[in-house]
């Protein structure tokens, strides 16, 4: 028995050993594959709002411009036959209006013909459907002036209601608003903006879902919004199963759907009747592997082309033969130590007593700037900057990242110095604070090396300042930082911000406008302050169109940031890709990264 | 069997001899922890103290001797404090929910009829869920972090001896000498416990034993999956996990990186081993049928 | 005995129901915002959300909890499990697709554990005390102590990544071209079992290669396990005077042993088999995750850690169902080969 | 009796390595057993009656039991000598053998005649079919009803006295020389007790075979020997023909055993037993093992052990004393204390 179990196993071996030889001569010129990590959220271009998505849709549906190979400040026509310029007068009425001519002779992959009314109905789907934590919030903005449909509805009917609840009646009149915006000529789509707003063509850019076409007849045949007015109710805000085009795509672009096992892989083809040039490469692999030890292996052995790398694994991947590493590309992303000016104090842990006694920390800790200074001077920016991030990025200058308007390399930043540091500290509530030192907790949701990185060194280097000041480092899981942030119980916390269009408004509201996804849990205090010095700064930024105004805004609002010393602003990453050298034709594009654009490439 | 002679015959035998030596080892580094490895931060003894800020192993060098793991935890002051969790987890569980179990078993044979029945409905229920999924879920609720680890693990592991113990009771509960101290009307708890408890206990003894093994590898296995101590937290199994995207190696040398796997795995097998070398004794010693 | 199945069979869903409660009130420990976490991922999700509130009414999380687990049970007694957010699919369909991943991994672990555990099991207990016995039972400790996602690191560090023999995943990614094209049929979705249907033996070597090192880690544990058992159990059975009997018949040494003796000795060792299929669950999941299979033990990992409390529920529910199913057979094929069960 | 001996015990020592130290479980027996006799084997419970019976089947648990030495003697074979092999030749066809536990003697999970069956398949080399046949005949004469029913029913469908006749059917049928019997009616009630030992009488007449007998319990010795070998410690201490033995005990112990049964054919006022209880193994003393309880017990009985010597003809007795106890006889006293007044 024991000798045939034997036997057995050595078979298995040898044949094992005959595979691997087999396996290795097996990757095809026509075939890319590409391995990343996380999940794919949804198909529906309207719905996605993460990277891994995002890399399909792009690949799949298209947007009427897009840029010129990655370089964000020049756009080329798409689904348009023209940029809209104050030049070519497709701009006009001081940037309030915007005349794209759509391009004819285009037809999805299902063959249906590609006409301006789809682009009406594509931009107004996206915009009934505004789910939360959606993307849409981005052309509500611009179109608008508003945050979401929900503010669409306040003004229309001049009461809060959840677009879930409208009538039929109460749906045509909002509907009405809503297509107000966006005018059919015969042959191209005029948008009415209520004032200037100089990023829009960079929202509605290709790389950005929201924008992407879809075809009127089969969204509708797909059960998707029915194009009519008294139906908002029905089709917004849907959950990811509601959602009919969740699985399911046709669009305009180089590749179309061909199967996706959710959480495993996505496969796409080559689009023979592309109105371009077709693609080379015609079969497109994206895996989802979340174990890097088989992702490595897929790229050691050319199983895989394009392989996703954190940086804390670079060391493993260089120098292996065949394979081009590339680091180093500028990531217009700005991770953030988050500074909550109100902390509130009933049943929160983390300020432990609750007092400014020793013990702990009062609730309005963080709004004496010098804490805050005391904080800032005490991060080691270089060697987390060499080691957590292994050289791959640079201290932040402020909520704007490079390259974008108003991003100065020689800005001034705050540096580690533990004798400033000290200074600030000793003055920090009228001495008090020195005197009897105080105790909090950072927390970090479980799993994020880097943001744990950077609170054990916050921890490390103020504690050294001064042995009564105690600081602990806690790991929670996601869904309890998730709702300590929501509920303003975080004291020092650490986030992210990833581009969602190349300008700077899309990093300083977020960060510093008083009701910002992050700024707005900053506290009263912080409200206060922003309303009055920055806010106002954001309103000119994004109003005027003059682009050398602009760019000095944005410096004042950076310098806002450094002087009240607002936030950390630790880092900003470079993103790296690691692919085999066959791979041809390769670019970087900042907003689509890390997913790529496989139209352009070849093996 | 007395325990005396229960204790002298493990002495005795050569293999649990063995598992009794390794086991007196790792009580020795738990118990001078502090001195073998002084810590940093004498408040979080457990928090392992970091060598740096890269993210990059280290190989064992002459400050550490066992090298570093992911993120520059020092391996040799996580092994040596890992002792003291590994122990305070099997103690505690197996303690806490062996325990558990025997009341209730006990109980529902002691007592039968719909007191059984419910009570073991309820620890169906218990039994149908894996174990490890029904620990993660609780984990991940409570929170991580080690009491909240134990909290699930005794949660989710008193059933099997409660069942064990209720079939050993329910054996003896027919003996002469238990119907005889019924008869002469003793009150139930003395009952139980002179002359059921007492009788029974060998079993769930040698059970105990075995799970003190198990147990501490459920909770390593929670913190590599990420659900159990937190980053940092002098625990074998998270620095197992710490392992797990570099037992590939770099190119070329494919074992790079093996002290990050091989030396906490060796110190967490040692220590299970160790116990189930007893447990396995101590079932020879005591199991009639072999005898 | 017929009783005692339909007995059995009554319970189930009292069981099932007590299974969903259980889990259910666990997770409803947990504030509506900490159960917005299933929903948003991470904090960059927050942009788009300018009202968490009516994102928490849109799932319904501050609903009372038994409002919430009556939505959620109304749908499973219409067969609709609800929609897992961590596998982003149904849950039924979530399950359907992990399901022949596991259960091949699964029934393949069964042939090293019965042959590693019951032939040595008996070969050890018929050469009681002997160095062969020693032997075999210290490897079956040290198999039992080994910390099965230790066991796996250490295959996968030195069949991988040295010896690039043994890799993970289900298929190597020309096999899974081919098991995805449409001249492959998937009859059971067990890559061995369609493989051979469909008369391509590569696809079978290949999967054969990726499953014997998760096979191997998993079997690690329990073959140990009923290692034990059998040895004991064989142990206890020679020395029945029926052994003796058999004997006195004149009747060879191995006859005596494997005819009259292992058919004794296996009677308790299949009672433990639910048990094990519990702890195989258990042990999928480490597995699964290690080796990078896309099986229900990942599945119910991940939806633990994500809260999403319809795939832990479904997952459960399952195992349960599935446990409780193992059981019956355990009990018929029991009385199979015990004549005084049968016959009662 | 001077026929050819079937079998012929010699000096047989039968050890075993425990733990504790070297059982001399049997320790120097010799008998013999002629055809067509029944040798009774009687004495207390760890005499090593039953291991000189394994012994001969050489079914002694090895490790620890071992044949240490003397001889077998088995038509002109000596069985200690033979190989497993050859022994399974004899082992249920020459000599066969039926224990004390009809519950658990028979294999719970096969039917009585899969086990009959086997047998007569193993040593008579014939055809399932007719080994059937042959099985329902056995059952048929060890008085089964209705055996063709019985054949394919399992051990636990039958009560301890059928399942006692099932094994005496297996034993017998290959129709072996020697059949031993070891305490074969113990567990069963008195009226079974009696039918079986009466269905063994008219099986040994028809089939002409010897039987051995192994009981503690003199009753069954009276009703169905012709010659008794009594053990005491394991060693053979009296050895003669049934009617001298019961008629006149040479040996303290014998004498003991017989008074510590109610005679009822005549009144006895005193019952009389042996006090104390058979000496560990372990440590025998030295002398005469019985020393221990022998009320006789004297000088020489402590310090040389007695040889196995005739008392009369045909009557071999292992003591120093037994004329004494000649004597104590012919005076009608008493050796032994009151066990109790009985009226």
């Amino acid at each position: 028995m024991k000798r045939s179990l034997v036997f057995l196993f050595t078979l298995f071996l040898v044949i094992s050993l005959f595979s691997v030889a087999g396996a290795q001569d097996v990757n095809n010129p026509d075939t890319m594959v590409e391995v990343n990590m996380g999940t794919i959220n949804s198909l529906d271009p309207h719905f996605q709002y993460d990277t891994a998505s995002a890399e399909v849709v792009d690949n799949v549906y298209e947007n009427l411009i897009m840029f010129d190979k990655g370089d964000i400040n020049t756009f080329l026509p798409l689904l348009a036959t023209e940029v809209p310029t104050k030049e070519n007068n497709l701009i006009r009425d001081n940037g309030t209006t915007y005349e794209f001519p759509i391009r004819e002779g285009v037809t999805f992959q299902n063959g249906n013909p590609l006409t301006p009314e789809d682009v009406k109905y594509s931009f107004l789907r996206a915009l009934i459907q505004d789910r939360d934590g959606g993307p849409v919030w981005m052309i509500y903005e611009p179109l608008f002036q508003k945050g979401s449909l929900g503010g669409v509805v306040k003004e229309v009917l001049g009461e809060e209601k959840n677009p879930k609840d409208l009538t039929a009646a109460e749906s045509e009149e909002v509907y009405a608003y809503l297509e107000k915006a966006i005018e059919v000529t015969d042959n191209s789509v005029i948008f009415h903006l209520p004032k200037a707003y100089p990023p829009f063509l960079s929202i509605i850019v290709k790389g950005n879902g929201l924008g992407a076409i879809l075809d009127k007849e089969w969204t509708i045949a797909q059960g998707g919004w029915d194009g009519q007015a008294d139906s908002i109710a029905k089709y917004t805000n849907p959950t990811k199963e509601e959602d009919p085009l969740f699985s399911t795509m046709n669009g305009t672009g180089p590749y179309q759907l061909v199967e996706w096992v959710n959480g495993e892989e996505i496969v796409m083809s080559r689009n023979d009747n592309y109105w371009r040039e077709p693609a080379s490469i015609k079969k497109v692999i994206i895996k989802l592997v979340n174990e890097w030890s088989t992702r490595k292996l897929m790229l050691q052995r050319g199983d895989a082309d394009i392989v996703y790398v954190d940086k804390q694994y670079l060391s493993q991947v260089e120098n292996m033969d065949g394979v081009k590493v590339i680091t180093g590309l500028p990531n217009i992303y700005m991770g953030v130590g988050l500074m909550n000016y109100n902390i509130v104090t009933e049943g929160n842990p983390d300020v432990h007593s609750g007092k400014l006694d020793g013990n702990g920390i009062p609730g309005n800790f963080f709004s004496d700037i010098d804490v805050r200074k005391g904080f800032l001077y005490s991060m080691n920016y270089d060697a987390f900057v060499n080691d957590v991030l292994e050289g791959d990025g640079q201290q932040g200058k402020g909520p704007i990242p490079e390259p974008l308007m108003g991003y100065q390399p020689d800005s001034m930043t705050y540096n580690f110095d533990l004798d400033k540091a000290k200074e600030h500290f000793e003055k920090a509530f009228g001495g008090e604070l020195w005197d009897k030192g105080f105790e909090l907790t950072i927390l970090y949701n479980t799993g994020n090396d880097v943001r744990k990185s950077a609170a054990d060194m916050i921890k490390y280097y103020v504690e050294q300042i001064n042995p009564k000041f105690k600081i602990n480092v806690r790991g929670i899981q996601w869904a309890s930082y998730l709702d300590k942030l929501i509920a303003h119980k975080f004291t020092l916390g650490f986030i992210a911000w990833g581009a969602d269009y190349a300008d700077p408004h899309n990093f300083v509201v977020p960060f510093v406008s008083s009701d910002g996804t992050y700024g707005g849990f900053k506290g009263e205090d912080y409200a206060k302050f922003a309303q009055k010095n920055v806010d106002p700064l954001i309103e000119k930024g994004i109003s005027s169109t003059d682009p050398a105004e602009r760019e000095d805004i944005y410096r004042q609002i950076q310098k806002q940031a450094y002087d009240n010393a607002t936030d950390i602003y630790l880092y900003q990453p470079t993103a790296q890709v690691i692919m085999r050298d066959w791979v041809k034709g390769w670019y970087y594009d900042p907003i689509r990264d890390p997913g790529q654009y496989f139209y352009d490439l070849s093996k | 069997m007395e325990w005396q002679e229960v204790l002298k015959r493990l002495i005795q035998n050569k293999i649990s001899l063995l598992g009794i030596l390794i086991i007196l080892f790792f009580v020795i580094l738990a118990v001078f922890a502090p001195f073998i490895a002084p810590p940093r931060d004498a408040d979080e003894p457990y928090m392992i103290p970091r060598a740096g800020w890269t993210i990059e192993p280290q190989a064992p060098s002459n400050e550490h001797i066992f090298g570093t793991t992911e993120s520059q935890y020092d391996i040799f002051y996580g092994i040596v404090w890992g002792t003291r969790t590994a122990f305070r987890i099997g103690l505690i569980v197996v303690g806490i929910s062996s325990s558990f179990g025997i009341i209730l078993g006990t109980i529902a044979a002691y007592y039968g009829g719909w007191i059984d029945e419910l009570l073991m409905r309820i620890t169906d229920i218990f039994m149908s869920i894996p174990f490890i999924i029904a620990t993660i879920v609780l984990v991940t609720i409570l929170g991580q972090g080690i009491t909240n680890v134990m909290i699930a693990l005794i949660t989710f592991s008193w059933m099997s001896t409660a069942r064990l113990m209720r079939s050993q009771v329910l054996s003896v509960k027919e003996d002469e000498f238990v119907q005889a101290a019924i008869a002469l009307g003793a009150n139930d708890f003395r009952i139980i416990f002179r002359h059921i408890i007492l009788n029974t206990i060998f079993p769930v003894v040698i059970q105990a034993s075995m799970r003190m093994g198990s147990m501490v590898i459920t909770a390593s296995t929670l913190s590599f999956l990420g659900v159990g101590a937190p980053e940092g937290y002098a625990d074998w199994g998270q620095m197992i996990s710490f392992a797990r995207n570099w037992i590939l190696g770099i190119e070329g040398d494919p074992l790079h990186y093996w002290y990050t796997l091989v030396i906490p795995g060796i110190a967490i097998t040692l220590f299970c081993l160790s116990w189930n070398l007893i447990g396995d004794a101590f079932r020879d010693i005591l199991d009639p049928k072999l005898n | 005995m017929i009783a005692y199945i339909i007995r059995r069979l009554l319970i189930l869903p009292v069981i099932l129901f007590g299974v969903s409660l259980l889990i259910f009130s666990m997770i409803m420990m947990l504030g509506p915002y900490q159960r917005l976490s299933t929903y948003i991922t991470d904090p960059a999700q927050l942009k788009g959300v300018d009202d968490v509130e009516l994102l928490i009414a849109k799932y319904g999380l501050d609903d009372p909890w038994y409002q919430q687990y009556g939505r959620w049970i109304g749908g499973v007694l219409t067969g609709d499990f609800g929609w897992s957010e961590s596998a982003g699919a149904p849950v039924t369909k979530a399950i359907a697709e992990r399901f022949p991943a596991t259960i091949e991994l699964a029934l393949l672990s069964l042939i090293p554990v019965i042959l590693g555990g019951v032939v040595l099991g008996v070969i050890s207990a018929v050469h009681h005390n002997k160095i062969i016995d020693h032997t075999i039972r210290i490897f079956a400790v040290i198999g039992w102590s080994f910390p099965s996602f230790v066991f796996g690191l250490l295959v996968l560090m030195i069949f991988y990544g040295v010896l690039g023999w043994l890799p993970p995943g289900r298929l190597s990614n020309w096999a899974t071209e081919i098991v995805r094209s449409a001249d492959f049929i998937n009859y059971t979705g067990l890559y061995i079992l369609d493989g051979i249907l469909n008369l391509n033996f590569s696809i079978v070597l290949d999967a054969i290669r990726h499953l014997i090192a998760p096979v191997i880690t998993i079997s690690i544990l329990w073959w140990a396990f009923i290692l034990r058992i059998t040895r004991s159990n064989m142990l206890e059975t020679l020395r029945k005077d029926y052994i003796r009997t058999a004997r006195a018949k004149g009747l060879a040494d191995n006859i005596v042993v494997y005819k009259h003796a292992v058919r004794n000795a296996l009677i308790p060792v299949v009672t433990v088999a639910g048990q094990m299929v519990l702890g195989l669950a258990g042990g999928l999941v480490i597995v699964e995750s290690i080796f990078n299979i896309r099986g229900l033990g990942q599945f119910m990992a991940n939806a633990a850690q994500q809260l999403d409390y319809p795939g832990v529920l479904g997952g459960a529910l399952y195992f349960g169902f599935l446990l409780i199913l193992i059981n019956l057979l355990v009990d018929v094929s029991y009385a199979v080969i015990d004549p005084r069960i049968r016959l009662e | 009796m001077s026929k050819e001996a079937l079998v012929e015990v010699k000096n047989l020592q039968t050890y075993f390595y425990t733990e504790e130290g070297v059982v001399k479980a049997v320790d120097g027996v010799d008998y013999e057993i002629y055809p067509g006799e029944t040798l009774g084997i009687v004495g207390e419970s760890g005499c090593g009656k039953s291991v000189t019976s394994l012994s001969i089947m050489r079914l002694v648990e090895s490790p620890p039991g071992k044949i240490e030495g003397g001889v077998i003697n088995f038509q002109g074979k000596d069985l200690t000598k033979l190989s497993e092999k050859e022994m399974r030749k004899i082992r249920g066809n020459d000599i066969s053998m039926i224990f004390q536990e009809p519950m658990t003697s028979l294999n719970p999970v096969y039917t009585v005649g899969d086990q009959i069956i086997e047998a007569i398949m193993l040593h008579k080399g014939v055809k399932r079919k007719e080994a059937r046949q042959q099985a329902i005949e056995m059952l048929q004469k060890v008085g089964i009803p209705l055996p063709e029913q019985r054949v394919d029913e399992y051990p636990h469908q039958l009560s301890g006295g059928m399942r006692q006749r099932v094994m005496i059917a297996m034993a017998l049928s290959c129709d072996p020389q020697l059949l031993i019997a070891d305490e074969p009616t113990t567990a069963l009630d008195v009226t079974i007790q009696a039918q079986i030992l009466e269905l063994m009488n008219s099986l040994k007449e028809s089939y002409g075979m010897a039987i051995m007998m192994i009981t503690h319990d003199l009753g069954v010795i009276a009703e169905v020997s012709d010659r008794v070998a009594v053990m005491y410690a394991g060693k053979v201490v009296e050895y003669t023909d049934v009617d001298s033995l019961f008629e006149d005990p040479k040996h303290p112990y014998t004498w003991g055993l017989m008074n510590s049964i109610p005679k009822l054919d005549k009144d006895v006022e005193r019952l009389e037993a042996i006090p104390g209880s058979v000496p560990s193994p372990l440590n025998f003393p030295e002398g005469c093992k019985f020393n221990t309880r022998c009320p006789l017990a004297e000088g020489k009985c402590f310090t040389d052990e007695p040889e196995l010597i005739d008392a009369e003809a045909g009557h071999k007795v292992r003591c120093w004393r037994y004329k004494d106890l000649e004597d104590i006889k012919a005076r009608g006293e008493r050796i032994y204390a009151d066990q109790g007044v009985k009226e």
